[in-house]
């Protein structure tokens, strides 16, 4: 008998236990003592508390995970994104204690999550990679390597990703603050602080090739493009890109098929490649898990990945890759403050009232009265339209985005929307700078808000006569 | 007062004054208004959410006439959010200029460069390193140079 | 400018106008007074109140409707499914106020709407009718033919729809009562007495081919099977049907698509058909509207078919049909109680909570406290879900269904998840008189809900003295 | 009587007697029961709705030789089992209808909602959100309409 301990929290538990609740398998959710009334807990059928120091260092407790694992009989782990699920010691943990770890092998994952070993098995593998990207222990060394390739570069963790421990600089002055802040948060994410240098392409775009292992074969899931980032984080994406030909995915998912053959990868990862403006392309980095926008590929290719990556992790074949449909676009709905350089925002959440209309899927794990706490991600939930067409997909996501009502704590809301309805997304020139180049002040709030707020704020007196001050107040003058 | 009253042709009219993202914005009501049903209005202590068509804000009603303070001129510089201290850059008595990073903060995995609102001398450093703070809790004053 | 004015009310009303502003089309609502509070009210840009005698007449309102578009500027109207959607008086009236009526034309609806001129129609086409299908306008004129064809027969309305107007009768002797019955709700829901007898093929699945046509050519886009209904109403359908091969999806959409082409048909249409338990198959009539079951293509084939409808409506071209792919169901959830001959229910919605997980779709119009009335159908909303097969379709359904809190009036919802989950169900094997040869007894409370439910009920006593009405009572009469 | 009390071992355990489509179950409850979190329970006038799993049931208390008082002339909502207030949906002045929903109580992992006896309108609100309240403690008091 199966049964699969999800090791983490939010949204993602959330859509990994549906799909193991459809499948008919037991579930077992994980949760810090701060997260004991949270979403994800309800939708296992069992729950463990897990400690730590602090609300999110329950997720990074290995020793805590296998301890519930072990108390609930679960024979499996779904590690989800983030916290453990790219960490080689956990799957090599997971794999002692005879508990499947659903996602690649300890050795895949080593070979291809750690960036300086991915890079250079796609050197070995023909695969281009970008200029000057080397590891380098000290800012002197980081310095070396940036006057051969020339500024503007990147500071980068060997061993993260999601943005965290990720710098850029545009000249040798800034380096040594950079690098010192950039480690300092690849420490404190990461508890690895070997770091990477290498020219910064510009402008550029991300795009990622979705595959699935065996160990032996791979399968491409076509790309999304992911270019437009705030802080380095990823906040809408696309799939197909506008900018990718037919030739231009074959050889994408060719060069992610060989990589990922090369390591011997099993199960669901992600590719990740940079476009330059020539056209060039460069291998970037593999993410050895699920990704926060698989829903994407799942609405064009009507896969499952998550069941996809059970049932490969249980023994089972690679899916057939069925002809890919029409067009999908994520947004993502963060707790942050868009007017001021994207700061996370806390706070309670006041009113929840999510979108519904056809191929419009939400992806969330979040309660009217639920505390968003400052330990975690800021990510609140996902939207993802489906249309026959980008435009279609587009329309779809902005009629989801103004029917979400999500008040209580600021959240970018309206920055998505007017980021959708811009002339450079209509016309799919995104890049990986387009929204730092761009500055977004908040609409004034229109009448009707301020009437609404005024009217709720200071409600008129009551109508009834014995309840109105003035007409009191009238009677006792006319009385004195 | 927030609210004033007046009479006009028998209505009675309500000007509420709403701070919003640091704005202030004069309203007239006068409870014939129509707001789309659809807006989502939802009172929290200290103010009301209000949520139309994908835009959500914070309104506070405005007490009192007095000018609020200038934020630039803010001797006190607060946590923009909760999160641990990573690292405090300077001590009571140092000179900084606008924009000098007083303290770094982390918060949601990030870090978060507080700098000086204006050029002056550190009063007080009200936090140390590795300390948990509360939103809009006063980590470091100023004093004019 | 377009502007179209939405005929109806509930979900359909809600769905079709979420389209229109995806569309970036204004949108106007019209309701009855008892309706002032829908939520399809909410969805449009103007609402307009529309009298009626009672709180659906407001719906069947010719004049009141045309008014209503007049004053608001509509240019368009979508008649939804239901009320006036059949009605070709209405099309003609809309024709007439130079309105865009969103369907067939008044003729090619009076063509195929109407029992007796489709059948002839088909015959004309070479299409198989049931044998015996004949007008008839008393018990006697039943009777003979029914003594030709054997029984068990079915008395329908020549010009209705939706099951209403609708008796099987098994032997002579019910005859007349079933006729005068069925007669009478013909009269009262379609103002249109005209009554058909026919064979009843037994058992007969339901099988109908979605089509939409531009007057000149038409394009079928698969069938759905509908076969489980109770009280003549289906209630749980799906795509594709388990027992239509590729030939016979072949003849059946060729023979939807002859019969459209021979009307002259415009917009979107349903044909519907028997299949006997021989493989025979026959024309059984076609409703020229919008389908609830509609989703169900939607989600195999990628199209919207209210934009779409929207789209022919004002001029444009056929879509082209493009492959479907994997398997979708919808159940319906019903105010009715299985328990007792699935009774229409009323009452309040106190708490409700939609599921939501990937490729589950919620089409409903419904909020907390709102009061479920009895003047209308008993559909609170559709829960459609898609999967690569029909197996992981059920499953993500059930899941869907289980998620579900819907609280305050009774549903089908644990009819639905049973009927799901049965053996006939999971072997496909679905007749049209499936449910009704099926007893189902709601199960017994689990032990979680009595506790719950105890618990909820009946709170323990206040621990503090003071608070103890016993307590009062008792110092009181030591006073005494 | 609807609920007799029993002592064992010095726990307080209830029996309750429900009604459900027809058919009376005998409950016994001492407050250590767990319920899963996902049940959603949703007292309404007369009875409460259990929603669990996709079953949704109507359970109404049976009600023996000493009438309970009627719950529609109550003035006040009061907590019925000690716990934390989840939400506030009213606020005074509101007029509500006989269910409507006035505040959730979250107790023993599951949520209460704490619906109107009667039609009328709100008089006070004695809580906020985030309170913890005691049982029998007054959360809302009602005025006629």
């Amino acid at each position: 008998m199966t049964k699969i301990l999800v090791a983490n929290r939010g949204e993602i538990a959330c859509r990994i236990l549906r799909t193991l609740r459809d499948m008919g398998i037991s579930s077992v959710a994980v949760h810090s003592e701060a997260d004991k009334d949270s979403p994800h807990v309800d939708e296992a059928d069992e729950a463990v508390q897990v400690e730590g120091n602090d609300p999110a260092k329950s997720y990074l407790n290995i020793q805590g995970l296998l301890e519930a694992a072990g108390r609930t009989g679960a024979t499996a782990i779904h590690p989800g994104y983030g916290f453990l699920s790219t960490n080689a010691r956990f799957a090599t943990a997971c794999e002692r204690a005879k508990l499947t770890f659903i996602g690649p092998t300890a050795a895949a994952m080593t070979t291809l999550g750690d960036k300086r070993s991915a890079r250079s098995t796609a050197e070995r593998c023909g695969i281009p990679v970008i200029p000057g990207a080397r590891e380098c222990d000290s800012p002197e060394a980081a310095q070396a390597i940036a006057d051969r390739v020339g500024y503007p570069i990147l500071v980068k963790a060997a061993g993260g990703g999601g943005g965290r421990g990720l710098r850029q600089v545009d000249e040798a002055a800034g380096l040594p603050e950079a690098f010192a802040a950039a480690r300092r948060e690849a420490e404190s994410s990461f508890r690895d602080g070997r770091m990477l240098v290498e020219k910064f392409i510009h402008p550029a775009r991300h795009i990622e090739i979705q595959i699935l292992g065996d160990g032996k074969k791979a399968v491409a899931f076509g790309e999304r493009e992911c270019s437009l980032q705030r802080r380095f984080q990823k906040i809408i994406e696309e799939s197909p890109s506008p900018a990718v030909s037919g030739s231009l995915r074959a050889a994408l998912s060719d060069a992610a098929e060989r990589l990922a053959v090369a390591a011997g990868y099993s199960n669901a990862g992600t590719v990740e490649f940079l476009l330059g403006p020539d056209g060039a392309w460069y291998f970037l980095e593999v993410n050895a898990r699920l990704q926060v926008e698989h829903p994407i590929t799942e609405a064009r290719f009507g896969i499952d990945l998550v069941r996809a990556q059970v049932e490969l992790a249980l023994g089972g074949s690679l899916p057939a890759p069925a002809e890919p449909r029409g067009h999908a676009i994520e947004a993502r709905i963060n707790a942050e403050d868009p007017a001021r350089d994207f700061l996370p925002m806390t706070g309670r959440v006041a009113a929840l009232r999510w979108p519904h209309r056809p191929d419009l899927r939400v992806d969330a794990g979040l309660r009217e009265g639920q505390e968003i706490l400052p330990w975690f991600d800021p990510l609140l939930g996902k939207i993802i339209a489906w249309g026959p067409d980008r435009e279609w997909a587009r329309r779809r996501l902005l009629g989801g985005l103004r029917d979400l009502v999500l008040a209580g704590v600021p959240t970018n809301q309206r920055f998505l929307i007017d980021t959708l309805e811009s002339d450079f997304f209509v016309q799919g020139e995104t890049f990986t700078t387009t929204l730092e180049s761009q500055s977004w002040t908040p609409p004034e709030p229109s009448k009707a808000m301020l009437v609404a707020a005024a009217t709720a704020a200071a409600p008129p007196a009551p109508k009834s006569k014995s309840a109105s001050p003035w007409r009191t107040r009238g009677s006792w003058r006319m009385g004195s | 007062m927030a609210n004033a009253r007046l009479v006009e042709n028998g209505i009675v009219k309500r000007v509420v004054r709403l701070k919003c993202r640091g704005r202030v914005h004069t309203v007239e009501v006068d409870g014939t208004e129509a707001v789309p049903r659809r807006a989502a209005v939802v009172p929290v202590p200290g103010g009301v959410w209000v949520s139309l068509d994908g835009h959500c804000e914070f309104f506070e009603p405005v007490l009192g006439s007095v000018p609020l303070p200038s934020r630039a001129a803010d001797p006190e510089v607060r946590a923009p959010m909760t999160g641990r201290i990573v690292s405090i850059r300077v001590k009571p008595g140092d000179a900084v200029r606008e924009g000098d990073v007083l303290v770094i903060l982390e918060a949601m995995k990030m870090e978060y460069r507080l700098a000086a609102p204006a050029a002056g001398k550190v009063a007080t450093v009200r936090v140390a390193e590795r300390d948990r703070v509360e939103i809009g809790a006063v980590l470091v004053t100023m004093a004019p140079p």
